[in-house]
């Protein structure tokens, strides 16, 4: 036979070929099924009708207006209202991730009592009836026993009307016990109401400052209101708007803020006072002040002698005798020119404003070094002047009921010197019993033991105090001590109202409805104190007449309506038209019934008043001298009352530096812990807050391509010296205590200083959320002398591998 | 026919990452947990590059927000064996989800790092899937995503105009990235109008494209930072 | 059908089918072995195909790692085979005729686990048929595609072509029982005109063959090439693949010959000397890729593209100079001396050396993946790549499969040409002495 | 409800405008908040300022010229500087914007209206007046005063000076007794020291407790007041009324409402000496009644009297216009105006002249034609003659 292949050959071997394709291609369908049967291929989001509604951020003070996308009733989407005045249609990550506080799988679903003991609590679901039952019970049974005052409500002053609601509640309840959180801000609320007599919260001209000083304020990573900020940070990098405004960050490490400013002046921590008056002498010595708003406006620049005719020292010769370029340029560790440069610019580019002193929104400063700072301001006339630093407009408002207590508040404030509220003192009271013992404290929606830098002591208080229920959005560290905790409404399923954010000149009032009906069990708290109020009655009952939080929003429109003043959120060309009148003494509402303008409020967002007036003396500066007082004789008045203070602060009581904005001494490191611990804070955790949400936490680090996890950041040399390689886990060891973490290289670490970020580290809470440390438990308790004021930085540490 | 493209002011810029989150909000992009972080597996299409540079006291830092650049010239379209990603008529380079086999050349062949592989099917913890986006699709295990411009909101932007008889109008058309950002750092629009922001932004001379010697062309322009004159701008 | 000649194995040659004959006990229980590996494999398999790639250590940037570096390395294997025989075969090296099968087999066998390789990596190995449906020619993974299958269906045909006659043998040794032997025998009855159009059908498939080894490696090395990426967009890559995968595969060819050869004792018919001619092969291509390697870093370096300077310093002192340097001493600071030197160009010798290539051209391939992937032109965190254990298990269980499938094709066909041997012995001796007299002066040529 | 009672003065402009065609036929109304946003979009804000906001290359048109503008003066002006603009504007490589009709109205009524507002006063400058006046001889501003007359201080809430001239217009008959009484003359004050004055008084404020800002002005309202509460007894306008007080339609009115108040604080002892003279009870106004009855008056200046056709005429000729155009269908070099009848107003020659005055400039400078120059009242005139297209016998000279 032949060498061919016979047909049947043939198509046996095609067919084996096509058996061979076709076993190829069922072998492909067999692996597409298998994957398919090991795991579901895709996930269908429903859809449905899509629908707008206005919400209010209240992840920071800032009280973004937002503006959420629904599709059927789920919120899917967070987008910055556009005619809110504060953020303009932007929004910082904070607010973008509310989504996610929204639907956190970690949320508190009922109401819970704690069948077990603090220590090592057992939780009891339970329903809201029997929840509000037991907290009547307890603040009845104490009000009857007259031991109202002995009732302690925590929470963050959120500039909010629910905060007012609640301080209402308490004083109408008869206790002067309504207690904030600390806030970054402490230091130059000291320093603006030592020099210029006011409490209202300072606020900034920013869209039209030329210079822009920061001592230390981490001005792009959450101080004030973030998402202003920003905006105005980018109208200084607008050639459009034609002219560019510096921004100078003064600080010891090569933050992100420093990063984006136009020049960032490196600094021995602690040194910002003797920088700000370093300035102040070449503003001095060069005749770059404002010598009529010195003049005119304030009081200790020259020396000066007292009615009873003992002289004292001025800033001006202080500054002079004190402060020469080359001590302050040696204590710095800033070289001359710089200063004198700096100095320069400050004086030549005004409207000037200076900063400071803070590091991160939740640790306050040293006020004398925010004093030396605000003293910038005077020295070149930017106090209340355009561009400059204003005090935040008065919100109108009925006046609030009258106290029926005559105890004093737990931590022996409000001093005259100091106008916030001390928690760290009030713990420290509590513990004590004194003036009385606490026997009752309602958290409502804050963490102290995790967010305060003595937040053991806290919990120690919490221990102590017989009753305590906390509102809360998660089972955290506070929470866990509590005997009743009670599930509170995230941002977009309550009604909202939120007044001018911190550092923003014009008064300003959000207001939101609910944009999805409310999850769980969850409840607004303000809706609850209402309840509370009205099932007490009495005081509290008249006090709030209100049905719930809706009512009484309702009728703060009301009270603006009566004001007839402002205007309802809109476009920024019915903005500038409004101010274009109003500037003229007209007005042109909208709305012409009350009812009219709560409508419009709640589909534009809110109502504002646009207009500042500059130059309001006796509104802005109230000092006894009714001046800008470079020597406090607010302090000094307090001073001469209290003898301890001259020397806890280390000095003679006759010595009037204590009175004068001076730069107080830098410890020296205490032997074996060489590092300095500085705790910085980062955007999407600042406050602290915002370790439970995954977006935040991606991008929290991300400098550093960190995420989930805090680090602890060193200089190159100082790594390179101990031996720790980048990334590697080490130790890190205070007087305090010591943590696992892991060590960064960071070229930006002034060298001899360590930072680690803050709201790391929950040990309670969400799971998401515990990864890394909290620098708060290794921070010293440190004070210092003027307001009482915890002191972040100060605390040395060591560091060594693990 | 517009080309879609974005300028990014680097001198604007505050690094806030609030772009970051709203495209991840705005896309369905799930998150990773801690230790595929740690592995570098983090979901974003758009991300802040840092780039340091110097030695304590001299420092200098450039924080790039780098969305997918979406080049004239893109290098990923080319080697794809299967013609799931493409350029369309405006520029926007897609990718076909359905259609990915998953071999990665495509982002092996991006010189930017700016596509993204589905290393898991996406997980949505508790109730965060309903937060999903029903516009976008949510990606399965095994392919390629990236930046798509938020063509589901053109296409949105578009349908409106319509309604409203009127032509897509600068601004109708934002992505969530541009939309969201608090300082105004990015804008966008068609390059091909000249008289569009994003095209007179495109021809300033702080404009740059990334790796712009490598002929990929980005539609991307980010503009460099510029210096503190001393000057009160164009004022004096 | 007309005169039915029975084709039998002559008794000197019966050696080489006693694998298919008789297999001893040890065969199970390696075959066992390798089974459990291919199991462990699959195992990893399901688990990747079930949670993800995720449950490798790729990640962003290193995008590809071992199973890219599997299928280059697999791919390079494959042209031990065919192109080797098929050249040694066009230049009538007679020595060849022991080893040509053992060669092509290698490499049909082991370009499915190239092709795996890929399956391996892909995100959807689902959606692979997608590569046919919505093709697209720009790119080079689907000129891959392209090559790969012709190459495998070239070299399937150039394996099966000179298999004919021995499964002839075989079919007609069970006496045409087994329908499986009398259909691959496709009527072989070793006529005269049968041969001839064998020899020719050989011949044209060996010229055909070697342009194909070629350009298949060559595309792969195109994957890489064809993009910008530092260290990769090489215009010598072409060249360099192709010596890289002729230099690994003749070192596995060195291995399995030896292996054969011990286990199946055909001491006989793979003598020093073919180990000694492939020896020296080996080292030809050893100083060739040496050549290459220098070639490609030395133009890296002056070119001083920072991009390619980062990529480049991590190989030769960073993170990679590990591996780096162990490949730079596996692939020619080892086996060079080896092969250069007589006395240990001996069998042990070139295994030894042979198999410091194979793991030195194993870590070649993983050097240009990983560290260009790791070092993206923009500064976002430098990728660390570790394999994990689905990886590992997966690449372990490749090589062991391909092990097993080697075996089971010794159980079932010769592994040394019965036929060419017997050829040789019959016909090539004349043959040679008469094309020799041809190359001497004063006599005609042959043809 | 936004059309309702509360209109700014000049948003009153587009109803009485409506309303009262027979005033002028080429009258064509306008809103000011549409204004302003054609104002901004056209990039007007890029070199003109608008009360020292906005840019700075070029004239502040609510500051600049420092009286009063009627649309016809506002016309003339914008023309005789037109070619001077486009230049700067081509060295600045601007675009020269266009403007639709209504667009270019409701930018007159955007300028005319904030040309009506008072800047922010001087409060060092309204110290120094309230000493340099004795007007604290008997107010007080702080613990520090005399205290015959109301501490100054109580008045901080009065913003505007609408509510100035109502507060003081309330009380002066009572204050010029006290001061005759005292031995006080009767202070006189000029331009923006109203202003001055309210700055300073605010800035005594401590934490002002209310605003009382009046809403906008309603004119219609105000032409009703002027009549019920007698003004029109006295006050003439433009030849319409009593005889008794001077025409208020002929005076030069002043820019702003500030400087209006001072005039009146300085001819207050005259008119009520006048008052008492006929007997007459001065009138009592509320805040927002003396608002209204402002912006009437000052809506009745935005027009001109209105032209006259003959000496439109003789302007169209001998400005040139006529050797380009032709005011009717005539045949000419330049377009026909004869789409004009009817339909002229000062307005539409502003919106012409930015559409077509490029163009007609360069074709005037390469035929070397001088580009004319306008008064307003030729303005009138021209426009007059222009919408009566050629007869213009049958409108001319009539007064409405």
């Amino acid at each position: 036979m032949s060498f061919k292949v016979g047909r049947r050959d043939f198509v046996r071997f095609a067919g084996g070929g096509a058996l061979g394709m076709a076993a190829s291609g069922i072998g492909m369908e067999a692996i597409s099924r298998f994957n398919e049967a090991l795991a579901a291929e895709q996930m269908q989001v429903p859809g449905g009708p899509e629908s707008w509604a206005l919400g209010v951020c209240t992840q920071c003070p800032a009280g973004c207006g937002l503006r959420v996308r629904k599709v059927g009733a789920r919120a899917v989407k967070v987008q910055g209202n556009p005619l809110h005045p504060v953020n303009q249609g932007g929004l910082c990550p904070k607010g973008v991730a509310e989504l996610q506080t929204l639907y956190h799988p970690d949320r508190l679903r009922a109401p819970m009592r704690n069948t077990g003991t603090r220590k090592s609590p057992r939780w009891m679901q339970i329903s809201w009836d029997e929840a509000i039952a037991t907290l009547t019970g307890q603040l009845r049974k104490l009000r009857d026993a007259g031991q109202a005052h002995t009732v302690a409500l925590v929470e963050r002053n959120r500039h909010s009307l629910s905060s007012r609601l609640m301080q209402r509640f308490m004083t109408a309840y008869g206790s002067p016990n309504y207690l904030v959180l600390p806030s970054g801000q402490d230091a130059l609320k000291t320093a603006v109401h030592l020099q210029q007599g006011v409490t209202q919260p300072v606020a900034y001209d920013w869209d039209r400052a030329q210079y822009v000083l920061s001592f230390g304020v981490n001005l792009l990573e959450g101080w004030g209101s973030p998402a202003s900020i920003m905006r105005a940070f980018g109208r200084w990098r607008d050639p459009s708007s034609g002219r560019r405004t510096k921004f100078v960050q003064v600080e010891p490490r090569f933050s992100l803020t420093a990063s984006r400013a136009d020049e960032w002046v490196p600094l021995r921590p602690g040194a910002e006072a003797a920088l700000a008056l370093g300035m102040a002498y070449v503003l001095i010595t060069e005749g770059l002040y404002d010598a009529a708003f010195v003049r005119e406006h304030t009081f200790g620049f020259e020396d000066w002698h007292d009615d009873a005719g003992r002289a004292h020292q001025g800033f001006r010769s202080l500054v002079l005798s004190e402060y020469r370029l080359q001590d302050v340029a040696a204590l710095t560790g800033v070289p001359e020119e710089t200063i004198l440069r700096l100095a320069r610019e400050f004086g030549n580019h005004r409207p000037a404003v200076a900063l400071g002193d803070s590091q991160t929104s939740t640790l306050p400063g040293n006020p004398y070094s925010a004093m030396a700072v605000h003293s910038l301001n005077a020295l070149v006339g930017s106090i209340d002047a355009p561009g400059g630093v204003l005090i935040q407009a008065v919100m109108p408002a009925s006046p609030p009921p009258g106290s029926v207590t005559a105890w004093p508040r737990i931590d022996q404030s409000p001093s005259s010197v100091f106008p916030g509220h001390h928690l760290a003192e009030a713990a420290r009271a509590i513990l004590a019993g004194r003036p009385y013992p606490v026997q009752a404290i309602i958290l409502n929606e804050v963490n102290p033991v995790f967010s305060m830098p003595n937040g053991t002591a806290f919990e120690q208080c919490l221990d102590q105090t017989p009753f305590v229920a906390s509102f809360a959005v998660f089972l955290d560290e506070s929470a866990m001590r509590a005997d009743l905790v009670l599930p509170a409404q995230t941002d977009l399923e309550k009604w909202q109202a939120v007044t001018s954010p911190p550092t923003f000149p014009s008064a300003v009032q959000s207001i939101a409805a609910p944009v999805v009906p409310p999850r769980y069990q969850a409840r607004q708290p303000a809706d609850v104190i209402l309840e509370l109020a009205h099932q007490l009655g009495g005081a509290a009952a008249q006090a709030l007449p209100a049905a719930n939080f809706e009512e009484y929003v309702h009728a703060q429109a009301g009270e603006l309506f009566a004001a007839q003043s402002g205007s309802v959120f809109s476009t920024s060309m019915e903005d500038a038209w409004n101010r274009l009148l109003d500037r003229s003494g007209w007005w042109s509402p909208t709305y012409a019934t009350a009812d009219e303008l709560w409508e419009q409020m709640q589909k534009q967002g809110g109502w504002w008043d646009p207009t500042y007036s500059h130059g309001e003396w006796q509104r802005v500066l109230k000092t006894p001298s009714g001046r800008f007082e470079f020597y406090s004789q607010t302090l000094a008045h307090w001073a001469a009352a209290h003898p301890e203070f001259a020397r806890n602060a280390g000095m003679k009581p006759d010595d009037d530096r204590l009175f004068l904005p001076h730069q107080t001494p830098i410890a020296d490191p205490p032997p074996g812990y060489p590092l300095l611990l500085l705790p910085i804070e980062v955007l999407p955790l600042a406050g602290g807050e915002g370790g439970h949400l995954p977006y935040l936490q991606q991008i929290a680090g991300s400098h550093l391509f960190e995420a989930w996890e805090s680090w602890l950041e060193m200089d190159p040399e100082t790594a390179h010296k101990l031996h720790i390689p980048d990334g590697a886990i080490v130790w890190i060891e205070s007087r305090r205590g010591r943590a696992q973490v892991r060590a960064r290289v960071y070229a930006g670490v002034r060298p001899g200083v360590v930072h680690l970020p803050l709201g790391y580290g929950h040990t309670a809470g969400s799971e998401l959320s515990r990864g890394g440390v909290n620098p708060l438990s290794l921070l010293e308790d440190r004070r210092e002398p003027v307001a009482g004021l915890p002191q972040s930085a100060g605390t040395y540490v060591r560091v060594y591998p693990s | 026919m517009a080309r879609w493209g974005m300028a990014i002011d680097l001198a604007k810029c505050s690094a806030c990452q609030a772009c970051v989150v709203a495209c991840q909000s705005e896309n369905n992009i799930p998150c990773v947990p801690p230790e595929e972080a740690r592995s570098g597996r983090i979901l974003s299409w758009i991300s802040l590059l840092p780039e340091l540079e110097g030695e304590y006291p001299r420092l200098s830092m450039r924080l790039v927000p780098l969305p997918c650049l979406h080049c004239d010239n893109p290098p990923c379209i080319l080697v794809c064996p299967v013609k799931a990603t493409g350029i369309n008529a405006e520029g926007t380079v897609h990718q076909i989800y359905p259609r990915c086999i998953g071999c990665r050349y495509c982002t092996t062949g991006c010189p930017y790092t700016r596509r993204m592989f589905n290393w898991y099917k996406p997980e949505f913890p508790g109730d965060l899937a309903l937060a999903l986006n029903p516009d976008v699709s949510v990606r399965p295990k095994g392919v390629v995503e990236k930046c798509t411009l938020c063509h589901h909101r053109l296409m949105q932007a578009r349908e409106e105009a319509k309604a409203a008889k009127r032509p897509l109008a600068e601004g109708d058309y934002l992505p969530a990235c541009a939309e969201v950002c608090p300082s105004g750092a990015i804008t966008f629009g068609d390059l091909d109008d000249p008289a569009s922001a994003v095209a007179q932004l495109a021809r300033n001379p702080r404009a740059f494209r990334l790796l712009e010697d490598l002929g990929t062309k980005p539609k991307v322009f980010h503009l460099a930072e510029g210096e503190w004159s001393g000057g009160r701008g164009n004022q004096t | 059908m007309d005169v039915e000649t029975k084709l039998e194995i002559s008794r000197d040659d019966a050696v080489l089918i006693q694998p298919i004959v008789a297999a001893r006990g040890s065969f199970y229980y390696l075959a066992a072995a390798l089974l459990a590996f291919s199991a462990l494999a699959f195992f990893a398999w399901v688990e990747q195909l079930r949670r993800g790639l995720g449950v490798t250590g790729l990640n962003v940037p290193v995008y590809w790692g071992v199973y890219i570096t599997n299928f280059v390395f697999f791919i390079g294997i494959s042209h031990a085979g065919t192109l080797i025989s098929a050249i040694l075969r066009l230049c009538h090296a007679e020595w060849r005729r022991s080893i040509t099968r053992a060669a092509e087999v290698i490499t049909v066998l082991v370009l499915f686990f190239g092709v795996g390789s890929i399956i391996m990596d892909l995100g959807r190995p689902d959606r692979a048929l997608n590569v046919l449906r919505h093709p697209n020619f720009r790119s080079p993974l689907l000129w891959d595609v392209c090559s790969i299958s012709v190459y495998l269906m070239a070299s399937t045909i150039y394996l099966y072509l000179p298999l004919i006659p021995d499964i002839a043998i075989l079919r007609d040794r069970t006496g045409g029982a087994s329908w499986f032997y009398r259909f691959l025998a496709a009527g072989w009855r070793g006529t005269e005109k049968q041969k001839r159009r064998l020899d020719r059908a050989i011949a044209v498939m060996a010229v055909l063959v070697i342009p194909i080894a070629v350009s298949v490696h060559t595309v792969v090395s195109w994957v890489f090439a064809m993009t910008v990426q530092p260290g990769w967009h090489s215009a010598i890559f072409g060249p360099y693949f192709v010596v890289g995968a002729i230099f690994s595969g003749i070192a596995a060819l060195i291995i399995a010959m030896a292996l054969i050869r011990r286990i199946y004792f055909l001491h006989d018919y793979l003598k020093p000397v073919h180990f000694n001619h492939l020896g020296l092969l080996l080292m030809v291509m050893s100083l060739l890729w040496f050549y290459f390697t220098f070639a490609e870093y030395l133009t890296t370096f002056y070119g001083g593209d920072p991009s390619h300077l980062t990529v480049f310093y991590s190989k030769l002192t960073g993170r990679y100079a590990l591996a780096f340097w162990t490949m730079f001493a596996t692939c020619f600071v080892i086996p060079f001396p080896i092969l250069a030197w007589r006395r240990t160009r001996t069998v042990a010798g070139t295994v030894v050396a042979s198999i410091s290539v194979i793991i030195g051209m194993w870590l070649e391939r993983l050097t240009i993946v990983v560290p260009t992937m790791s070092q993206p032109r923009l500064p976002w965190a430098t990728g660390l790549y570790s394999p994990t254990w689905i990886e590992i298990a997966i690449t372990l269980g490749f090589g062991a499969t391909f092990i097993l499938l080697y075996m089971l094709f010794t159980r079932f066909f010769p592994i040394i040409s019965i036929w060419e041997v017997q050829e040789g012995r019959e016909h090539s001796l004349p043959e040679v002495i008469e094309r020799v007299r041809s190359y001497m002066p004063g006599t005609e040529p042959v043809q | 409800m936004k059309t309702g009672v509360l209109i700014l003065i000049l948003s009153a402009l587009p109803l009485l405008g409506a309303e009262t065609v027979s005033r002028g036929a080429y009258f064509v109304p306008g809103d000011p908040k549409a204004g302003m946003r054609v104002f901004l979009d056209k990039g007007c804000a890029r070199c003109h300022a608008v009360l020292g906001e906005g840019g700075r290359t070029a004239p502040d048109l609510a500051r600049v010229p420092a009286g009063h503008l009627s649309a016809a003066e506002a016309v003339a002006a914008m023309w005789n500087h037109a070619p001077a603009m486009w230049n700067k504007m081509r060295v600045e490589r601007l675009n020269l914007p266009r403007f639709s009709d209504p667009e270019m109205t409701n930018l007159f009524a955007f300028l005319y209206s904030v040309r009506s507002l008072d800047e922010p006063g001087d409060p060092e400058r309204g110290r120094r007046l309230l000493s340099d006046k004795k007007c604290l001889e008997c107010h007080a501003v702080s613990s520090a005063g005399r205290g015959a007359g109301p501490d100054l201080r109580t008045w901080t809430s009065h913003r505007n000076p609408v509510s100035w001239i109502q507060a003081m217009w309330n009380h002066g008959l009572a204050m010029r007794s006290l001061m005759a009484a005292r031995g006080l003359s009767w202070p006189e004050f000029k331009d923006n020291d109203m202003t001055d004055i309210i700055a300073y008084i605010r800035t005594l404020a401590g934490v002002p407790k209310t605003r009382a800002n009046p809403r906008l002005a309603n004119a219609e309202a105000g032409a009703r007041l002027f009549e019920q509460k007698g003004c029109a007894t006295c006050h003439s306008f433009r030849g319409a009324g009593g005889k008794g007080g001077p025409d208020l339609g002929v005076r030069p009115l002043p820019r702003t409402l500030g400087q209006f108040a001072t005039l009146m604080w300085n001819h207050a002892p005259a008119m009520w000496s006048s008052m008492q003279a006929h007997k007459m009870a001065p009138p009592q106004f509320s805040n927002q009644e003396m608002a209204d009855l402002i912006a009437h008056l000052f809506t009745q200046r935005y027009f001109e009297a209105s032209g006259n056709a003959d000496r439109g005429r003789r302007v169209f000729e001998e400005k040139g216009c006529g050797s380009c155009h032709s005011p009717g269908a005539g045949a000419a070099r330049g377009p026909s105006l004869a789409a004009w009848r009817g339909a002229a107003s000062p307005v539409r020659l502003a919106a012409a002249l930015w559409n077509h005055g490029p163009l007609m400039l360069g074709t005037m400078e390469r035929r070397q034609i001088p580009w004319p120059r306008f008064l307003p009242a030729e303005v009138a005139d021209l426009m007059e003659f222009l919408g009566a297209g050629q007869r213009p016998r049958q409108r001319a000279g009539g007064k409405p």
